[in-house]
This record gives C-alpha cells, sequence and structure tokens, in this order.
C-alpha cells in the first residue's frame, strides 16, 4: 500500500484498496440498473401511449422548442465531458484541477436546469402544464391525448432535472475532500462513482430529447 | 479448520457481536450486519403478527355466508393490509433481510456486508415505510387489494390509497439496498479460496434473489409513482375517460410484482438446501443444477407476469406465449425439488426440528408448484382465475414455502445468532401443529376455487359454507401453531436457556466454524476456504451437543 | 492495482462526436423517412449512448463484470418492453376484441 | 341452485366438459407426482435414519443423465398441457361467427344485460339453452369480471373498451353470475342469476316483458339525434365518411396506416374523434365524450354494425318488429341531457 493513504480512508472491512473500490464501483453500476429499470418503466408508458396516439402526440410535440432542446443536450454533453475531466484528475491526484472540473460540471448543470426552468415556464403560459389549466388549441390532437403527451414529457423531463439536482449536490460535497487534495490514484472512488451517475443522468436525456422533441417533425412544414 | 471441541457443558464465547457493545445506541447506530439482522428480525416478527390479526379476522369472517363480524368496507380493507403486510413487510423482507443479512458474510467468510450503512439505512427505510403503512391504516386503512389496480386505485377508491402506495415505494428503496449489498459482497468479499462453486446454496439462491429485486423493484416504484401521479393530479396514464389504459399498470405492476414472488421463495429454497444437506449429513444431490436452478428462476421468472392477465382484456395472442414461458419456469424448480429428495438417499437422516420443516416445505411446494402450473395453463386459469384455487395456491408457496423455509432457518441458526438452544417437544408439536393447521385452512380452498368462489368476497353463497368453516377451524390451528415458537424462542434466553456451543448440529459451513454467537467481525482467524460445501466426508465434523435442544 | 487513464485527447475526441450527432439528429427529424424517422433517431440516440457508457464511463476497459451488468440492464429492459407490447400489438387479433 | 354441499361444480356449457377434463387431467398429474416425491421422502426418511451421533451421509456427486431425465419429461408433460390447455383457450375465448350478441354493462355494484331485442335486464340474464350467445361488455367505472362458474368462463369488464365472452348453455337450470375482479364495497354482492331456458320459454319470457325497443332502431335513433348523419352521409359534400358497408372493413387512415373497423374503432371514433381520422377527410367532428352513455354507445355500433353488411341484415332471435316504433326511453336509466 502505497503511503500517501489518509488513515482511515480503508474501512476496516475491506481487505484492500482495490477491493474497496471494486466494490463501490459495482455498487454504483448496480444502482445505475435500477435506474434504468426505473426510467425503463416511464418509458414503456410513453412507448404504449405514443404507438397508441401517434398523430396526438406529434402535434403535441412541436408546441416544444427544439433550439432550447438541441442547446440543453449540447450543454449536458459538455457536463459529461467535465465530469470525466473530472473523475481523470482525481486518479492523477491533480487537485485543483479536480475542483476546477467539478465546478464546471456544475456549472454546466445549472445551465441546463435554467433553460429548463424557462422552458417549464414558457409552457405554463401557454396552458401546456397538465392539469386544470391545460388547454389545447393546436389542431390535429385531441386535446385528452395531447395532454398525455405533455404528462410524459413533465414526468420524464421532471424526473430527469430531480436527478441532475441530486448530481450537482453530490458535486458539491466531493468539492470538499477535493480540495482538500484527498483524491489519489488509490483512492479516488467517491469521485467515480458519482461520474458515473452523471453521466447516466446524460444518457437518460439523450434519449428523451429525440423521443420528446424530434417526433414527426418533418410534418411542421405541412 | 474444523476444530471441534466436543465438550457437554459448552461456556459462553467471552467476545460476541452481542456483549461487544451495549446500550440503546450501541444498537440503533450499529453497522454490524449481525446487529442489523436482529432489529429486523424484531420489525419483521411485528408485521408479521399485525398481518397474521388481518388473516384471523379474515376467516373469522368467513365462517358464516352472511357478511355480519365486520362491514364490506372494513372486511375490504382487512385482506387489503393482510396482503400489503405480509407481502412488502413480512415476505420480502423476512429471509434475505434476516437470515441473510446475519449469514450471507459469514457464509463467505467476510467481515460484513460490502456497505455498511447502507445495510442499516435499509433497516430505517423498512421502518419508515412500515410507519407510512400504520399511518395509513389508523387513519382508516386502505381498500383497493395488494395489486392497487387502476383506475379503482386511482379514482373511485376513497380510502387511503396514496399513503400505503408510498409505503409500498419507500419498502422498495429499503429491498434494493439489501440486494445491491448481497451481489457486491459475494462479488467482491468472498474469503480466500470460497470459488463461486464452494458457495453454500443459501448464497446461490441470495444472489438470485438479489438480482430480481434490482431488476423489479424499481418497475414497482414507477408504477406506484404513476399510480400515486394520477390519483393526486389526474394525469390520465390509467384513466380511459383520458386515453390511458388501466390494462398498462397491470402490465408494470406484474413485471414486479411476479418475480416478486421468487423474492419470497428463493431464499427460502436456498434454507432449504442448507438443511437438508446438514440433517442428511451429506453434500447436496446435483449441487450445479440446484444453484444454476436458482439463476434459470431469476431469468425466467421476469418473462411470465402475464399469466395475472390472462382474463384481463390482454391480447389472445400475448396470454399465450405468457402461458408457455410460464410451462418453462416449472422446470428449474422441479429439478431443485428432485434433487433435496436424492440427497436424502442414503444420507445420514436425522428427526431434528429444521429437518421437520423442511420435509414439510418439500411436500407443500411441491404442491403449490404443480397447483401454479396447472394456473399456467390457460384453459383452466379462465375458469379459476381470481378464485380460492389462486389463494390456495399462493399461500402453498408462501406459507408452505416461503414462511415453512424461514422457520426452518430460524431453528437451524437460532443457536449460531443467538448461541442458545431451545426446547426439542415444543418446537417439534409446534412444527406439527403448523403443518396440519395450514392443510386444513388452505387445501379445503382449491376445492372452494374450483366450485367457483371468488376471491376477496366478503359473504358468500352458502353452499360455499362447510370447505368455509374447514378453513376457519385449520387457520385457528395454525395460529396456535405459529404462536408457540415466540415462547420457547423466549425461554431459551432465559435462565434456564443452555449455551449452544459452535456447531451444536455437527454441520459443515463457514458459520459452524465461529463461535456462537459470533465475534463482532465474524471471525477471530480471517478463513481459508479448502473445500466444497457440504464437504461431509473431508470434514467429518462432530457437534458439540450430544443434545442440541433443552430438556 | 491497475487504473487506466484515458488519453486527454480521447475525450475530446467523444465531446465532438456527440456534437456533431446532436446536430445530425435534429437535422434528419426535418426529413420524411416514414417509420425509419424512429429507427433512425433511436440507432443515433444509442450510438450517442454507447459512446458515453464506452468511454466516459470507462466500460471499455472496465471489468467483465461490469460489461455483464450493462449488457444485463439493457437486456431485462429488452424483455418489459417486448413482452408488453407483445400485448399492445397483437390486441384484437384472432376473433377477439380489444384494440 | 342446490344449498346442498357441491364436490364438483356443474357442467353447463359446451366448454365446460372441455375444461373439467383437462382440469382433472392435471389434477392426476399433480397428484402422481405429488406422490411419488411423498413417497420417496417418507421411505429415505425411515430407511436412511442416522444411527450413531457423527454418522455421515453416503457422499455422491449427483448425475448429468438423472438431471436431464428429471428436467426433459415435466418438460414434455408440461408443453403437452400447454398445447391442450391453449386449444380450449382458444374455445372459449373466441366466440362463434353464429354467435347472438348480447351487451353487459358492469357498473358499481350491478350488471346491466340487454338482449338483442333490447329487453333489458339487471344482475339476472335469461338466456336459451343450445344456442352460441355473445356478450360485448363495457364498465361504467372500475375493472369488473363477468364469471359464471357453471359455464367456465370469464372476462374482465373493462372500462373504455370492449371485452366479450361468450357461451352455450348446455343444461336448463340457474347458475351463479359473479364479478370476480375486486371492484370496492360492494364486491361480493355484484353478482345475480344466469337462467338458462327452454327456447320456447324464453320467447315466451321475452313476450311477456318486451323491451323498451329493438338495439337496431334505437341506435337509428341517436343516431339522428346526435347529428350524425348531418355529416355521414354517401355524397361529395359529405364532411365525414360514409359509414355504409365501414364495419368489419379495412380503414385507410390519414397518417397511411391502416385498421379494421370494429367495436372499439367505432367507439373511439365517437368519444376521441382525432385520434384515429380517415384519409381524405378533415378532423372535424366533435367529441361525444359526456354526452352519450355507455348503453347508447352499444346501440350507436350496433347500427353503424348494421350499416356495415347492408343488405345481409341479420335478425337475432327473437327481434320484434314494434321497437321500430319510437320508443320515449332511448338510454334507459341514464338518458342524456345534452343532444348532438
Amino acid at each position: 500500500m502505497p503511503e500517501h493513504h489518509q488513515p482511515g480512508a480503508l474501512a476496516h472491512h475491506f481487505e484492500t484498496y482495490d477491493q474497496q473500490k471494486e466494490a463501490s464501483n459495482l455498487g454504483m453500476w448496480l444502482f445505475l440498473v435500477t435506474e434504468v429499470m426505473f426510467f425503463g418503466g416511464f418509458f414503456l408508458a410513453y412507448i404504449v401511449y405514443r404507438s397508441k396516439f401517434p398523430l396526438d402526440f406529434a402535434y403535441a410535440s412541436h408546441e416544444l422548442d427544439v433550439t432550447l432542446g438541441t442547446t440543453n443536450t449540447a450543454v449536458l454533453i459538455a457536463s459529461s465531458l467535465t465530469m470525466a475531466m473530472a473523475v481523470r484528475s482525481a486518479a492523477l491526484a491533480k487537485r485543483k484541477a479536480v475542483v476546477g472540473f467539478l465546478i464546471l460540471t456544475m456549472l454546466f448543470g445549472g445551465v441546463f436546469l435554467g433553460i429548463k426552468a424557462h422552458e417549464y415556464h414558457t409552457k405554463w403560459v401557454h396552458h401546456h402544464v397538465p392539469g386544470p389549466h391545460f388547454e389545447w388549441h393546436g389542431e390535429g390532437a385531441d386535446p385528452h391525448h395531447a395532454e398525455m403527451f405533455f404528462n410524459f414529457y413533465f414526468g420524464m423531463t421532471g424526473l430527469h432535472a430531480a436527478h441532475m439536482v441530486i448530481g450537482i449536490g453530490l458535486l458539491t460535497w466531493l468539492c470538499f475532500p477535493a480540495w482538500k487534495g484527498r483524491f489519489n490514484e488509490d483512492y479516488h472512488n467517491p469521485v467515480e462513482v458519482v461520474g458515473l451517475y452523471w453521466h447516466f443522468v446524460d444518457i437518460i436525456w439523450i434519449f428523451l430529447f429525440p423521443l420528446l422533441y424530434l417526433i414527426g417533425f418533418h410534418m411542421h412544414g405541412h | 479448520m474444523s476444530s471441534t471441541t466436543a465438550a457437554r457443558a459448552v461456556p459462553p464465547p467471552k467476545y460476541n457481536y452481542l456483549n461487544a457493545e451495549h446500550g440503546i445506541k450501541s444498537w440503533l447506530l450499529t453497522q454490524d450486519h449481525k446487529r442489523i439482522a436482529i432489529l429486523y428480525l424484531i420489525s419483521v416478527s411485528i408485521f408479521f403478527m399485525l398481518g397474521g390479526i388481518f388473516a384471523g379476522l379474515i376467516r373469522l369472517e368467513l365462517l358464516t355466508p352472511q357478511g355480519d363480524l365486520v362491514s364490506g368496507d372494513t372486511y375490504n380493507r382487512l385482506f387489503t393490509l393482510h396482503g400489503v403486510i405480509m407481502i412488502f413487510f413480512f415476505l420480502i423482507p423476512s429471509i434475505p433481510a434476516v437470515l441473510g443479512n446475519f449469514l450471507v458474510p459469514i457464509m463467505i467468510g467476510a467481515k460484513d456486508l460490502a456497505f455498511p450503512k447502507l445495510n442499516l439505512a435499509s433497516w430505517y427505510v423498512y421502518n419508515l415505510a412500515g410507519l407510512l403503512g400504520l399511518y395509513a391504516m389508523v387513519h382508516g386503512g386502505v381498500d383497493t387489494g395488494w395489486t392497487f389496480y387502476a383506475p379503482f386505485s386511482t379514482t373511485y377508491s376513497n380510502s387511503y390509497v396514496v399513503p400505503t402506495a408510498l409505503a409500498g415505494f419507500t419498502a422498495g428503496f429499503s429491498s434494493i439496498f439489501t440486494g445491491l449489498n448481497f451481489i457486491v459482497t459475494i462479488h467482491r468479499m468472498r474469503a480466500p479460496g470460497m470459488t463461486w462453486f464452494r458457495m453454500p446454496l443459501f448464497i446461490w439462491s441470495h444472489y438470485a434473489t438479489s438480482l430480481i429485486i434490482l431488476l423489479g423493484t424499481p418497475v414497482l416504484a414507477i408504477s406506484l409513482l404513476l399510480l400515486v401521479l394520477e390519483r393526486t393530479l389526474h394525469i390520465g396514464i390509467f384513466d380511459p375517460n383520458l386515453g390511458g389504459d388501466p390494462v398498462l399498470f397491470q402490465h408494470l405492476f406484474w413485471f414486479y410484482s411476479h418475480p416478486a414472488v421468487y423474492i419470497m421463495i428463493l431464499p427460502s429454497m436456498g434454507v432449504v438446501s442448507e438443511l437438508i444437506a446438514a440433517f442428511s449429513r451429506k453434500r447436496v444431490f446435483g449441487y450445479k443444477f440446484v444453484a444454476f436452478a436458482s439463476l434459470a428462476i431469476a431469468v425466467l421468472g421476469f418473462l411470465v407476469w402475464g399469466h395475472h392477465m390472462f382474463t384481463s382484456g390482454q391480447s389472445v395472442y400475448a396470454a399465450t406465449v405468457f402461458s408457455v414461458l410460464t410451462m418453462l419456469v416449472a422446470i428449474p424448480s422441479a429439478v431443485k425439488v428432485f434433487n433435496w429428495t436424492a440427497t436424502l438417499h442414503r444420507g445420514a437422516i436425522s428427526y431434528d426440528t429444521p429437518m421437520l420443516y423442511a420435509l414439510g416445505f418439500i411436500g407443500l411446494f411441491t404442491i403449490g408448484g404443480l397447483t401454479g402450473v396447472m394456473l399456467g395453463t390457460l384453459g383452466i386459469d379462465i375458469h379459476v382465475h381470481d378464485t380460492y384455487f389462486v389463494v390456495a395456491h399462493f399461500h402453498y408457496i408462501m406459507v408452505g414455502g416461503a414462511i415453512l423455509g424461514y422457520l426452518g432457518g430460524l431453528h437451524y441458526w437460532w443457536p449460531k445468532i443467538t448461541g442458545r438452544l431451545y426446547n426439542r417437544f415444543w418446537s417439534q408439536v409446534s412444527a406439527i401443529i403448523i403443518f396440519v393447521g395450514f392443510n386444513l385452512t388452505f387445501f379445503p380452498q382449491f376445492i372452494l376455487g374450483f366450485e367457483g368462489m371468488p376471491r376477496r368476497y366478503w359473504s358468500y353463497p352458502p353452499e360455499f359454507q362447510v370447505l368455509n368453516v374447514l378453513s376457519t377451524a385449520g387457520a385457528s390451528i395454525l395460529g396456535v401453531g405459529l404462536i408457540l415458537p415466540l415462547f420457547y424462542f423466549m425461554a431459551s434466553l432465559g435462565k434456564k436457556g443452555r449455551w449452544a456451543g459452535p456447531n451444536p448440529w455437527g454441520a459443515v459451513g463457514l458459520e459452524w466454524e465461529t463461535s456462537s454467537p459470533p465475534p463482532p467481525h465474524n471471525f477471530l482467524e480471517p478463513p481459508v476456504v479448502t473445500h466444497e460445501a457440504y464437504a461431509y466426508e473431508e470434514l467429518h465434523p462432530e457437534p458439540t451437543q450430544k443434545e442440541p435442544y433443552v430438556a | 492495482m491497475s487504473v487506466h487513464i484515458e488519453p486527454k485527447r480521447n475525450y475530446f475526441l467523444v465531446f465532438g462526436a456527440l456534437l456533431i450527432l446532436t446536430a445530425l439528429t435534429t437535422w434528419v427529424a426535418y426529413f420524411d423517412f416514414g417509420a425509419w424517422n424512429n429507427v433512425v433517431a433511436m440507432g443515433i440516440a444509442v450510438v450517442k449512448a454507447s459512446l458515453v457508457v464506452l468511454i466516459f464511463m470507462h466500460v471499455r476497459h472496465s471489468t467483465p463484470l461490469t460489461k455483464l451488468v450493462v449488457v444485463g440492464a439493457l437486456l431485462w429492459l429488452v424483455f418489459m418492453v417486448v413482452l408488453t407490447m407483445n400485448d399492445y400489438a397483437t390486441r384484437g387479433l384472432l376473433g377477439v376484441l380489444g384494440k | 341452485m342446490s344449498h346442498k354441499f357441491p364436490l364438483l361444480p356443474v357442467q353447463a356449457s359446451t366448454v365446460a366438459p372441455e375444461v373439467d377434463a383437462l382440469y382433472w387431467t392435471w389434477v392426476a398429474i399433480s397428484a402422481v407426482s405429488a406422490l411419488l416425491i411423498a413417497v420417496a421422502v417418507f421411505y429415505f426418511f425411515i430407511r436412511y435414519q442416522r444411527r450413531k451421533s457423527g454418522q455421515i451421509g453416503h457422499q455422491d456427486h449427483g448425475s448429468t443423465t438423472l438431471e436431464i431425465v428429471w428436467s426433459v419429461i415435466p418438460l414434455v408433460i408440461v408443453l403437452i398441457m400447454f398445447v391442450w390447455g391453449t386449444k380450449v383457450f382458444f374455445d372459449q375465448s373466441r366466440p362463434p361467427s353464429n354467435a347472438v350478441e348480447y351487451f353487459a354493462t358492469g357498473k358499481q355494484w350491478m350488471w346491466k344485460f340487454q338482449h338483442p331485442t333490447g329487453k333489458r335486464e339487471i344482475n339476472e340474464l335469461h338466456v336459451p339453452v343450445g344456442r352460441p350467445i355473445k356478450l360485448t361488455m363495457i364498465s361504467e367505472d372500475v375493472i369488473h369480471s363477468l364469471f359464471v362458474p357453471a359455464f367456465r368462463v370469464k372476462a374482465d369488464v373493462l372500462p373504455g373498451r370492449y371485452t366479450t365472452l361468450w357461451f352455450q348453455a348446455t343444461k336448463v337450470g340457474e347458475y351463479h353470475l359473479f364479478c370476480a375482479e375486486y371492484c370496492g364495497t360492494e364486491h361480493s354482492l355484484m353478482g345475480g342469476t344466469v337462467y338458462v331456458m327452454e327456447p320456447d320459454d324464453y320467447e315466451a319470457w321475452l313476450a311477456k316483458a318486451p323491451g323498451s325497443g329493438d338495439q337496431l332502431a334505437t341506435g337509428e335513433q341517436l343516431f339522428q339525434r346526435f347529428a350524425c348523419n348531418t355529416c355521414h352521409f354517401d355524397g361529395p359534400r359529405a364532411r365525414g365518411p360514409n359509414l355504409e358497408g365501414v364495419f368489419g372493413s379495412t380503414v385507410k387512415l390519414a397518417d397511411g396506416s391502416t385498421l379494421t373497423a370494429d367495436e372499439d374503432y367505432v367507439r373511439e371514433s365517437i368519444l376521441t374523434p382525432k385520434a384515429k381520422v380517415v384519409a381524405g377527410f378533415e378532423p372535424l367532428m366533435p367529441t361525444f365524450q359526456g354526452q352519450v352513455t355507455e348503453d347508447q354507445l352499444l346501440q350507436l355500433i350496433q347500427y353503424v354494425k348494421s350499416l356495415g353488411d347492408k343488405g345481409a341484415k341479420s335478425t337475432p332471435a327473437g327481434q320484434t318488429t314494434e321497437g321500430a316504433q319510437p320508443a320515449a326511453v332511448t338510454g334507459g336509466a341514464a338518458a342524456p341531457t345534452t343532444g348532438g
């Protein structure tokens, strides 16, 4: 064992750092499996109704702002890059770089949530939030089915945003040990597992974006 | 390795997990998997008694055809709470969170589970969920059935659906924590020499169970979440008036809830494998086949959920596909039963109490399994679906299977967990009473179901009374049998209790090589495994007790 | 112990690829390929997700167990979706009502 | 209904003996298997008792041959039973083409039935013996399930879409009718009786209490009252598709897909007209959700169905002509307040 370890970084019931690292890594992957199935149930419901009401969903989807959606995708991808860089810096024990990349990641996350909040606000103003205020004046779609689309839009992006908020909380917490220089080649699994979580949240969005924003887009011209 | 001291009066180990620390705080903040197992034991026992009381009231009401003891609304709440409590708060956590928690690390030679804090959190989350459930209960209960079918649960029920659904949602987290912990522990924390095919079958079955927990529970979480959203915000996902499809709820619900049956029965099968090996003093016949059968059940169990929906309006074609897949899942279960039976052949069999439970399990699980395949046969299911035939079938699996396995395991490892021996006579009387009472309660229900008595009926046509009276009589016998262990287990902890010594049964397994109760980190010397599981021939263990019971 | 340190360059390459694919998926959505629009959109999403999983999440250099976990999760998702859609797609067939 | 203790349920439909043969075969297979295991367990238990403390069992490592044998034999048995069970299921769930159509509506906590003559009943269903009868069913609230044990048939009754159940009674008598899907407070009371009668008695019973108008005629009136005919007619200026010959045919939709016009499609078109627009038409039709009851929907569908096979108008059993006169009550208990 290298001597630059902090005392107590190895929990009592593990024999080696390797074992501890692999355990926490596997633990996070298994947690992500549960997340896949959790979102999976929601995706399944979405697939069922989209295949049931394809036109209504397409018309309702046209109310979303594709430019903002695309921008947000890019922002989230950028945050994934900085997250990956943070993990890399932690493994190389580059103290300041870790903190810098963590903060950058949080910033991108914040921008994403800001844009999302702006989109939510627009939907609220246009009475596209499901519930008693919901109004549908668009052509083509049945109002109930259009509302169904917005249920999925708000449900799925809301759940995704909640995961982002949790992620930002975890990143904030990571900044402290990172600043103190706790992370090195042997012990950086906290950054690594939070990184896995963050990338996973990014992947969810990679699927949400085309599913929600890009339906039947070619019909726009008609 | 098998350094056994065949002394008569065994002294208690000076240093063990029970006396290492004292005070309430040392329990409530413990990260020791063994203490958490004890905490879980207390919690699930309380919920088991509560669920049992509801069961008793249900059987009392059904003594007469008229609805005379309680009102229809009360009856609906009784069977709902009985189901919710027994499934989410007893059967699912019972073996994994109590016996599994205690034994998984010890059996593979680890000091603890991989994530001790998560393990403690699991217990707190479980109790939080329990409190939510109790909150719903004291405010008037819930009447949707444990299945929460929409749109009754989302629109029409006037009861406390939201807190109960949230209780199920929250309880799911506690079981995910446990399952995640087991998988990581089994992968990463095995002692030197503990290869995959040296692991006891108890570990294999817990591994398979944990897989199901991880892959299935999140889907329950999302379906309950959607249900809560639908009920509070009327989002319309399951409401046909808004374009929703109530059958989708059933798909999502059963995607978890069918595999959940295997969450309940697989650990019990693991216990039975241990019991049969220990009390025949023999390697389990076809060890690898039994191990792989657990995994096969875990996989195939996810492909058959639609057999709960044969009459639900799902397509005829889908029903056919689900039926044939259901037939396939019968095979690994059958393989297990055959291998257990074959293990008895030329064994050195003893009549110890845990073995009585194991034998009871084989018989009742066989009946439960065979009637399950009958239910998977489309032509029969259309007639007996949602009748007492189904009720009888799943009680044969869950009481005759899961609970008998749990009790068998508790009797087998009680001396390890507490270090104490219990009474032979009363424990055997109790096992026999439970077996007789169980069959009298549930066998008549098969006949009732075939005759067409629907389930969840608070009053019924008078010609069904004879069988219902039999069933209620059986339930009272079963109740007595289930209360008895409480007394002799408690007595074993008292002044008359005797110390068990490390290996009272003379069994093979890492858990029997450490003291009873074990030290805080399970082993004083880190164990090194040199043999397969159940290596009786090589290890020839001697029991530390000639009579492993108190008089 | 072996920590695989991915070269910086790879991360930026993946980043660039992801941005291009994002632009591509939005662009192709304007064309009418009929049912193939969905296939193309999902295909691009799968490629993007794979890049993130393999490079950013280091699965390319992970243990076989991690790879198995990833594949397993996807397999179960497929089980759930396929067996459920198997019902919805075949409702009303074989002379029984139920669309 | 006999109140004595029955060990076997009555067989009173054509599928009942099929189901029972399947059931008893399974019971026999199960009994033999369970008995074999029980005998083996007990024999080993007694024969291989532990004689002395410390004795160990004879160690064996299993046998792949045995494993294969006891996997394959059960597999063959269950697959045979699957095929048989599926055959019975198809008989149970696919109504024959000559079945006479009755309607059933479930609501908390009663069953409403409509005969082809328009005759209505609550919690009682009178049917002639020996004639295939198909129930087209829908729920007004939660999920129910219609179950007649003597006929060995059961089908869930869903809100929002139609399901069917069919039977051909073989024995005159009175049989239990249950709701099998838990539906709330009075679930256990949501049942009644099926009366299977000789065809002559059935006709007499119908004549004694005539219906309020046959379904077709009532449907036609509704079609006019909701002003469906102002758009749906045959002509170049029709804003909606002409409905003649539609039912049962393949319909091409605006998005290019096709479907077969069945009961659920007609229902959906009335309630959510914009969901599936026929090719060549604008989505102009307003929804009739909330204005038309489930019973009226069934009558409208019956009418659209009759337009589907014009000329070959089938005359269901017991249909009388009196229904052709305008009947005052169209919606039974729940006549709508708003017209078309």
